[in-house]
């Protein structure tokens, strides 16, 4: 088990240095400093500015300097907000984006196994049907034309939740709806697909046999079985939605991690360029990683696979 | 001039309640007076810090911390007495305040992007460049209550000057005592203006609440004043039209849906838009050409198409911009570009043969990426249409755009300038060899001459004269093809009132704005 | 007995046992079957026609009025829907109709290329590495397993603020960051296929490499990899207008569905049409190619095969 | 019905809707299971045994499946008109099953232990520690070692033919009347099916429990069953004690059967004499006897009749045409040698 | 080794082969392990076990699917580590394989006449008409016929496959074949049709085989001379006959007593030999003798002494200590 975790930690570890260096150097290579803002800054200036920064020193010199600042944790501060160190920026985006991104998956969770368990059991049925065109919808309409589309009848014409802004569980409901759909389409899928398979299994048989109901022996034997595979997209699909989150924050105007990424891209600020890519990019891997945990808790076999002997 | 705004000033029935919410489109960047870069910053600043002057309902000067001004008669030293004002924490405001304020943001090591606002000042440009100590900069505190400037040479806008944020007040105790962290939360720093800043949530929300400690706290009736950052302009009109904000920007698609409405606030700014060619482009380097570029393009329509208040340009200076008379510039300065296809299309065939072109070329207009796309790709097709010029739209995002523009990578550059002080001058010396344009290599001496000669000139009068030529040159070679002065529109509830709006440096003052009717 | 008075004695006659080999029905190739399973699926053939006629709009529909895509109108902007406007005009009097179809065709366009990226990268690496196996296969593997922890929109946004936006780059950005899934899927395949024991057939036949590549390998590769197509190309739609609604689309005046969308967002509170036509179509095409990939996936997955 | 009869099914019929028609997997089957008994039914790959054999449980999945006519009596009671919830009071405590693969027949999520404890907790109303205790009693009956730490293992630290024991622990938890084994031999290796047949047939003496014993080993029949069921396309063709059906059997597919297959302890001089064709379609199933295509013996009728089932004794039915008086004696091969008869 | 009979060529001799796999994680399993015997030219060689034994294993390696980890190949007296060339061109032609699972072993997407053709295509054995005659000339000789030459492997029954899968082989004229449990998937009522066919092609070509296969009355039925393996090893190599008359292997006696025999009057006769346990994974083989774990009759020098591989009697091989009289020496001693 622990050979398992160290080996699982090297990869995570590697993953992220490419990721760090591989965005370092484009970025670096991107047109345009960090330094202009609205108005230009006088030339002996910027260069007084740009030595300040280090940023007229040798890229590998900056790089080598930025990863030994990365490794005792350091992530500087922004160009962009002065004074603000990049860390302060990110907590301060994160909470919401994470609010947005669990109240997405817990209810795109819940209401996609309950719409692939139903499908699959009705399979053929309007039941089904229903569901089917759900998930579909829900992987068709993209969203940010979801997001647009609440805002617009939810929030401005039927004015029954708000339309933006951050602060109460209300403010939360809109956006987190429109990150939903895309986690309600692929879960409700995969366990339907799943569920199907699982329903024709000779365990499920032999549960039957038992003479145990048949919520029994949906809820005991199949759902568990039939979550496997889905627990495994829940990886890609926490990517997908900090992709979602960005415009779905920026519609919803959360204060959250999405559009400080785009902005900071868009304005070359370096700093706080790494800082998310850092922080996502964890992020994403260790999403990953609990992901690969929470497969095993569900499934044995692969607990076993990961650490035996 | 300046644009008073909220329907009627009627002083009866003012609500109890008086918070307004308001959206804005970014976090502001810095509230370090020295440090803030952007619009949005100087916007909170204004309305939470107070300098020497502070622009009046009529975007006039008027005196605010100082309660008096003498000013030389070789116009170079300015003499301000101070009032009794005071900080947020009580301490009283003082000149050594001022100097201090001014010589950090000039000193190299702050970094600060707008201390060229300052160089008017005595050696103020040699410090911030390291050539010459702080103590040799001309300003001095002589005493708690006055403050004594010295200019390098007379500048007829200086006292407008003073209400910029940058010229602002700050507490040498305060600064050192948080360092970097100064100024990036409400309690870690000081202000003496109408507003306390009492929360900001970053990228969410700025609160702003009256002061006690104003000097001038009878006038402000606002209590609260609620900042919502809101980037995405739509989203902020879904809060305007849900009654979540009492007021929010609008962009041009908007503006034009709701011109009709009674909310629509139109704002002039100072701001030109213009196309700078590149003469180190064979087929650019003709002045026919590029006048005929110029004549070819329709800007009543543009501006009809805008919507957002946004007029036809003729020329480069902005009708906002007044001269040291406090007259615009634009009456005195009457010459210009027109639409003219026709001759359009004459001029561009006598210059194709005068450079010995027999197929025009595809050419690329280097442009923004937001709003103002529009009127690139607007461009494109009148180019096509009357001129039969195939044009590729090349919109880049802000950072990458400068770039090019600083490095000459453009063909025709699609761009824009906001006037940083109510001065012709601050656009006729865009041209000159330092100048941000200059990267166009449009060259005329005797342009240059005329402006250099204006810039020391005491003689305002004769000064004026000199910038009124000086732009007639440009537009005549057709260094640049004028477009569009720039507009802005708000969406503004009417029980909003006495919001006052400014072309030029901060854009908007609540010191004076209440609510009227919104409880009703 | 009843009956047995109605039998007779040449009943009991020795019949002729007809012992010749016989195969029931007429015959099936492997995709005529599929396409059996696939036509007989309602939603599938649904999502088919759909795309069929979304292709052909978008190839013919720009050109079935008499406005370009480009062309602007300032006497009528923002109209909806009129005489042969027939989806409205834009802000700039542009008319919808031509751009959305256009758009439609851009957007499929670079999906079309992505996934044609996806698969000239992702196929012969997953190829390599699963035929080979062994070090190269090791390693090949952990180079993945590297790529796939990088979060692919920060190297598109990244790719794309590097390279400016048009239909190529932003083709290959969606490309390069789509393959691994692709690679996956190939070497998963060929290495239950190496073993399968009709290739060991064919070796022990004596059969080369290339033989056994293009003739056993390839073609049983072919449903995995139309399927992870089948839902690349939404993805990479998706992607597309995604770039596009924060801003880094494709260059105007040309525009995909995602500048569409990104611009009828902009007024969706007065004129809605000009953000649901294009929404529609952009969401009829993920629908269909959804469908689709559903379809073909149950008409090819060999565990639904009776 | 006779009274010491645990299960009687009569005249049973199950098909299929398929996408390509009705698929008539079950046509027509009758035999009885007696207390005590084992009884095999042997027949080759989709002749319809599981199909019968999950009828009785009523574990054909509905849709596609569905009966079509005839009774399942178990003791007394028509299984076919019970409710879902009369028919979950059944399963498992009276009549329990076990399947051919042992790997897939258990939840591979689920502890061993915890799907043992299952039934006992329904149908016997135990409390948790005492199911638990019960079902360590099982683990130990079944011959699995260490039951105490193997009640919390997962089926994958399982031995095929521990899980093959644990699935007859699961079974047998609650003392059933009837055990229906499908094949539960078929996935384990020689050594391992010996142990396993030696568990059953020891269980059964210890439980006097029935057994329908599903395979298409005779070998296995012939070492375990009391009596046999011949099934041919969803037909039952001949019945009757081992002995008869192993000494006399009538009904050519019976014959087939036999000569097919070689037997170790007789020499292998002999060709064998395999069974020519293949099954017929059980989409359209031929109108008379469905063994008319591949038998040597085919008549005219049997290709226009289905043969009626005629009692040879009184415990062995054959349905064949060979056995009506007009038809022509044949000589069944009598002695079974090497691969082939003699 | 002793030549008992001098008539007889030896087409096959694999000598002490090891195959190991790599599991992973610096596991090995070691699939085969120093197995050792001979075929000689027209007969068949049945080898039997559980699964898992190796038997696919040993089989693959001799031709040549899998590279032996130790130990010798030869074929027809060349050893086959280093075919090259024309030589391998050869061995592919002379030695050919029919696999267990008809599904499995045709391609999907070819059709049967392809198929059946690929080996001519590969050596260019005929082109066109003549191609097309060949391949209705082995559909006739495996009881199909030309029609079926353009259907697709999944119109066909599974011993109708494997028929396929037969004339496949047969298309390059091979004289050695093995086959790796052609029968375990078919019915019982089918298995007869492919065995009778493999018999009638032997007499008729005069192949050899190498008959892999678990049932062991099959195995016995139809091979000359049996091999018995237990976990990667090869335990008794004999006549069929005499391995079932007088095995010498307790494992070998077991598996033989647990084969349940169709006969009812027989079985009540019969004495068993249950074993106890599972085979043991072939990752962490137990010491000495691999069989020892279950084994009726293990003695102590079984786990720490491999046991070697012996001719007991003429042509009766075995590896096992209760025969090799140093053993039974030591053990006595103790
Ligand atoms: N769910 C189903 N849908 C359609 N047809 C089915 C279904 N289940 C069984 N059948 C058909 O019913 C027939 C009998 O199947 P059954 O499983 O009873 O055969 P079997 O005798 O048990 O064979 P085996 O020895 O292979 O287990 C087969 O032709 C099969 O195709
Ligand atoms: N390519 C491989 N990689 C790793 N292990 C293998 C490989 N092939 C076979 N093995 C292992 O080698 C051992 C012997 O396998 P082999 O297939 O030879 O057995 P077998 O006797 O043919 O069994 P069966 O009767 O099931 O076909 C098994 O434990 C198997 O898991
Ligand atoms: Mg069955
Ligand atoms: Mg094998």
């Amino acid at each position: 088990m622990r050979r398992y975790f160290l080996q699982r930690m090297t990869y995570m570890l590697i993953t992220l240095w490419v990721i760090i260096t591989f965005t370092f150097f484009l970025m670096h290579t991107m047109p345009g400093s960090p330094l202009e803002n609205e108005d230009k800054i006088p030339r002996e200036l910027r260069e007084a500015l740009l030595k300040e920064y280090g940023l007229d020193q040798p890229l590998p010199v900056q790089y080598a300097k930025f990863m030994g600042n990365l490794i005792q944790g350091e992530l500087g501060y922004s160009f962009q907000y002065d004074g603000r160190s990049v860390t302060n920026l990110l907590m301060q985006g994160f909470p919401a984006s994470l609010q947005l991104g669990v109240q997405a998956i817990l209810f795109g969770v819940l209401i996609g196994m309950l719409l692939g368990t139903i499908a699959a059991l009705r399979r053929g049925t309007w039941v089904d049907n229903t569901s089917n065109v759900i998930s579909a919808l829900g992987y068709s309409v993209p969203n940010f034309v979801m997001a647009a589309l609440l805002s617009y009848y939810v929030g401005v014409k039927w004015g029954v939740l708000p339309v933006g802004l951050w602060g109460s569980f209300e403010h939360t409901i809109l956006p987190s709806l429109s990150l939903s759909f895309l986690v309600i389409a692929t879960i409700a899928r995969y366990v339907r697909t799943e569920m199907l398979e699982v329903l024709g299994q000779d365990y499920m048989k032999t549960a039957k046999a038992k003479g145990l109901s048949r919520f029994t022996t949906i809820s005991r034997h199949a759902l568990r079985n039939a979550m496997i595979p889905a627990v495994t997209v829940l990886g890609p699909l926490s990517i997908g939605l900090i992709t979602g989150s960005m415009v779905v924050e920026q519609i919803f105007a959360v204060p959250g991690m999405g559009k400080l990424f785009v902005t900071s891209i868009t304005v070359n600020d370096y700093t706080v360029i790494m800082g998310v890519t850092v922080f996502y990019s964890t992020l994403i891997i260790l999403s990953m990683f609990l992901v690969d945990i929470l497969y095993g808790l569900i499934d044995p076999r692969i607990r076993v696979a990961g650490g035996k002997e | 001039g300046g644009v008073k705004t909220g329907a009627g000033g009627g002083t009866g029935g003012v609500d109890k309640n008086q918070e307004l919410n308001m959206t804005i489109t970014a976090e502001p960047a810095s509230l370090d007076p020295s440090i803030s870069p952007d619009t949005v910053s100087f916007r909170v600043l204004n309305n939470i810090n107070e300098g020497l002057f502070r622009m009046n309902k009529d975007n006039k000067p008027e005196e605010a911390i100082a309660s008096r001004v003498e000013v030389s008669a070789d116009k170079k030293t300015y003499t301000f007495t101070l009032r009794d004002a005071k900080w947020s924490d009580g301490k009283p405001v003082t000149a050594k305040d001022f100097e201090y304020s001014w010589k950090r943001t000039l000193n190299p090591k702050t970094g600060s992007e707008y201390s060229f606002i300052l160089f008017p000042i005595k050696n103020a440009k040699a410090y911030n460049e390291g050539k010459v100590d702080a103590d040799q900069v001309g300003v001095k505190a002589v005493d708690d209550k006055t403050l004594k400037v010295e200019l390098e040479e007379p500048s007829p806008y200086f006292q407008g000057l003073t209400t910029f944020t940058v010229y602002g007040p700050q507490r040498k105790d305060i600064v050192e005592k948080y360092g970097k962290k100064y100024a990036t939360e409400p309690d870690k720093m000081v202000t003496n203006g109408p507003f306390d800043l009492v929360e900001w949530k970053h990228e969410q929300s700025l609160k702003l609440k009256k002061s006690d400690t104003y000097w001038d706290r009878g006038a402000v009736k606002l209590e609260t004043a609620n900042m919502n950052i809101v980037k995405d302009i739509s989203t902020g009109v879904n809060l305007y039209t849900s009654e979540q904000t009492d007021m929010t920007q609008l962009n041009a698609e908007l503006a034009d849906a709701f011109k009709k409405s009674p909310d629509f606030t139109p704002v002039t700014v100072s701001e030109s838009q213009f196309i700078v060619f590149n003469l180190k482009n064979e087929f650019l380097s003709n002045s026919k050409i590029r006048k005929a570029i110029s004549y070819a393009i329709d800007r009543e329509a543009l501006a009809k198409l805008m919507k957002d208040g946004s007029k036809p340009a003729l020329a480069l200076v902005p009708p906002t911009i007044t001269g040291n008379d406090n007259e615009p510039f634009r009456k005195k300065a009457t010459h210009g570009h027109l639409f003219n296809p026709r001759e359009a299309k004459r001029l561009l065939k006598e210059g194709m043969k005068e450079e010995g072109f027999t197929e025009k070329p595809k050419l690329t207009l280097l442009s923004f990426d937001d709003y103002r796309k529009q009127a690139s790709v607007f461009i494109q097709e009148q180019l096509k249409t009357n001129l039969g010029l195939d044009i590729q739209v090349d919109p880049q995002p802000r950072k990458q755009k400068i770039d090019r523009e600083d490095n000459s990578e453009f063909e025709l550059n699609y761009t824009a300038w906001n006037g940083d002080y109510n001065d012709p001058m601050t656009f006729l010396d865009l041209f000159l060899d330092s100048g941000v344009f200059s990267t166009g290599h449009w060259d005329n001496k005797k342009y240059k001459d005329l402006v250099e000669k204006a810039k020391g000139n005491p003689d305002f009068k004769e000064r004026t004269q000199q910038l009124v030529k000086s732009e007639g040159i440009l537009l005549d070679d057709a260094a640049i093809a004028p477009v569009i002065y720039g507009g802005k529109a708000y969406l503004q509830k009417p029980y909003v009132k006495e919001i006052v709006r400014h072309p030029i440096g901060a854009d908007m003052t609540l010191k004076w704005a209440y609510l009227d009717g919104k409880d009703k | 007995m009843e009956t047995a008075r109605k039998l007779t004695r040449e009943m009991f006659e020795p019949a002729t046992v007809d012992t010749e080999e016989k195969v029931v029905g007429k015959r099936v190739t492997f995709w005529g079957d599929v396409w059996r399973r696939f036509s007989s699926n309602k939603g599938a053939l649904i999502g088919l026609v759909l795309l069929a006629a979304i292709a052909f709009l978008a190839i013919i529909g720009p050109d079935l009025n008499d406005y370009t895509y480009r062309s602007a109108n300032y006497d009528q902007t923002n109209k909806e829907a009129f005489g042969d406007h027939w989806f409205g005009t834009d802000k700039m009097g542009r008319d919808l109709w031509t751009r959305t179809w256009y758009g439609a065709g851009i957007s499929l366009l670079v999906a079309l290329l992505a996934a044609a990226f996806d698969l000239f990268i992702g196929v012969p690496y997953g190829c390599i590495s699963g035929y080979y196996g062994g070090k190269v296969d090791n390693w090949m593997q952990r180079i993945i397993e590297v790529l796939y922890g990088v979060p692919n929109l920060i190297v598109i946004i990244l790719l794309l603020l590097w390279m400016d936006p048009g239909i190529w780059p932003i083709a290959l950005a969606l490309g390069i960051t789509g393959w691994v899934t692709m690679a996956r899927v190939v070497r998963g395949q060929m290495l239950k296929l190496k073993s399968q024991e009709y290739v060991l057939a064919a070796r022990t036949l004596g059969a080369s490499t290339r033989r056994l590549l293009l003739k056993h390998m390839l073609p049983n590769v072919m449903g995995p990899v139309i399927i992870t197509i089948m839902f690349s190309i939404p993805t990479a739609i998706f992607f597309e207008a995604f770039l596009a609604f924060i801003g880094l689309g494709i260059r105007p005046p040309a525009a995909s569905l995602g500048v569409l969308i990104n611009e009828g967002y902009k007024v969706l509170q007065l004129f809605p049409h000009q953000l649901f036509y294009p929404a529609a179509v952009l969401s009829l095409i993920m629908f269909s190619f959804n469908l689709v990939g559903d379809g073909l996936r149950d008409a090819l997955d060999p565990k639904l095969r009776q | 019905m006779e009274k010491n009869n645990v299960l009687e099914v009569n005249d049973l019929h199950v098909s299929f809707k398929t996408y390509n028609g009705e698929v008539q997997a079950v046509r027509g089957v009758s035999f009885e299971v007696k207390k005590g008994e084992t009884v095999a039914i042997v027949g080759e790959s989709g002749c319809g045994k599981s199909v019968t054999s999950q009828s009785i449980m009523r574990l054909i999945p509905q849709p596609p499946g569905f009966f079509k006519k005839g009774k399942i009596l178990f003791e007394e009671k028509d299984l076919t008109r019970l409710t879902e919830n009369q028919m979950e009071r059944i399963r498992g405590k009276d009549i329990a099953m076990i399947f051919q693969d042992p790997m897939t027949s258990l939840n591979p999520t689920m502890t061993v232990g915890r799907q043992i404890m299952e039934g006992l907790v329904k149908h016997q109303r135990l409390g948790k520690a005492e199911a638990k205790k019960r079902a360590l009693d099982m683990l130990h009956l079944v011959g699995i070692p260490s039951p105490r730490s193997r009640i919390n293992q997962y089926p994958h630290q399982f031995s095929g033919g521990m899980r093959q024991r644990a699935m007859i622990a699961i079974a047998l938890a609650c003392a059933p009347k009837l055990l229906i084994a499908d094949e539960p031999t078929t996935a384990l290796d020689v050594t391992i099916q010996a142990q396993i047949l030696d568990l059953m047939n020891d269980l059964k003496e210890k439980l006097e429990t029935s057994i329908i014993l599903i395979t298409h080993d005779l070998g296995v029949v012939a070492e375990t069953a009391d009596r046999v069921v011949v099934m041919y396309a969803g037909k039952v063709v001949e019945t009757g004690t081992v002995e008869e059906i192993f000494n006399h059997p009538r009904h050519p597919y019976t014959w087939g059967l036999m000569g097919s297959m070689p037997r170790l302890d007789l020499s292998r001089d002999k060709d064998l004499a395999p069974i020519l064709g293949t099954p017929p379609n059980l989409l359209s199933p031929p109108k008379g006897c469905p063994f008319a295509g591949r038998c040597k013996h085919a008549m005219k009728i049997c290709k226009e009749e289905m043969p009626e089932t005629t009692d040879a004794s009184g415990s062995h039915q054959v349905a064949c045409w060979l056995e009506h008086p007009m038809a022509p004696a044949v000589q069944a091969p009598y002695k079974l040698v090497g691969g082939g008869f003699q | 080794m002793s030549m008992a009979e001098p008539k007889v060529e030896k087409i096959l001799e694999v000598n002490q082969v090891k195959k190991h796999f790599s599991a992973g994680r610096g596991q090995v399993v070691q699939a085969v392990d120093n197995i050792s015997f001979e075929v000689y030219k027209g007969e068949t060689l049945g080898l039997v076990g559980e699964s898992g034994c190796g038997k696919s294993t040993i089989g693959r390696t001799i031709i040549r699917l899998y590279e032996a980890t130790e130990g010798e190949i030869r074929f027809k007296g060349k050893t086959t580590k280093d075919l090259k060339g024309r030589d391998l061109k050869r061995f592919n032609r002379e030695m050919q394989m029919i696999f267990q699972d008809p599904y499995a072993s045709l391609n999907p997407r070819m059709t049967v006449g392809d198929i059946i053709a690929e080996g001519l295509d590969i050596h260019d054995l005929a082109k066109g008409r003549e191609r097309r005659k060949t391949v209705v000339e082995l559909l006739r000789t495996v009881g199909l016929n030309e029609e079926h030459a353009d259907r697709f492997p999944h119109e066909f029954s599974g011993g109708q496959r494997q028929r396929i899968g037969i004339a496949r082989a047969l298309a390059v004229d091979p004289d050695f074949i093995i086959a790796d449990e052609p029968i375990s998937a078919l019915d019982v009522s089918i298995q007869a049709q492919v065995v009778n066919l493999m018999k009638k092609l032997q007499r008729e070509k005069g192949l050899t085989y190498l008959f892999i296969a678990h049932d062991l009355s099959m195995v016995k039925y139809i091979s000359d001379r049996v091999g018995v393996m237990y976990l990667g090893n090869l335990v008794e190599l004999a006549d069929s006959q005499e391995l079932y008359d007088t095995p010498l292997h307790p494992y070998t006696e077991a598996l033989l007593s647990a084969v349940p025999i169709p006969d009812p009057n027989n079985e009540k006769r019969r004495e068993r030999i249950i074993l106890k346990g599972d085979v043991p994974s072939p990752i962490n083989p137990p010491s000495g003798c691999r069989f020892r774990t279950r084994c009726p009759k293990a003695m102590d020098i079984c786990a720490n002494e491999v046991p070697t591989w012996q001719e007991v009697r003429p042509m009766h091989w075995v590896s096992c200590h209760l025969y090799q009289e140093e053993s039974l020496k030591k053990e006595e001693g103790q």
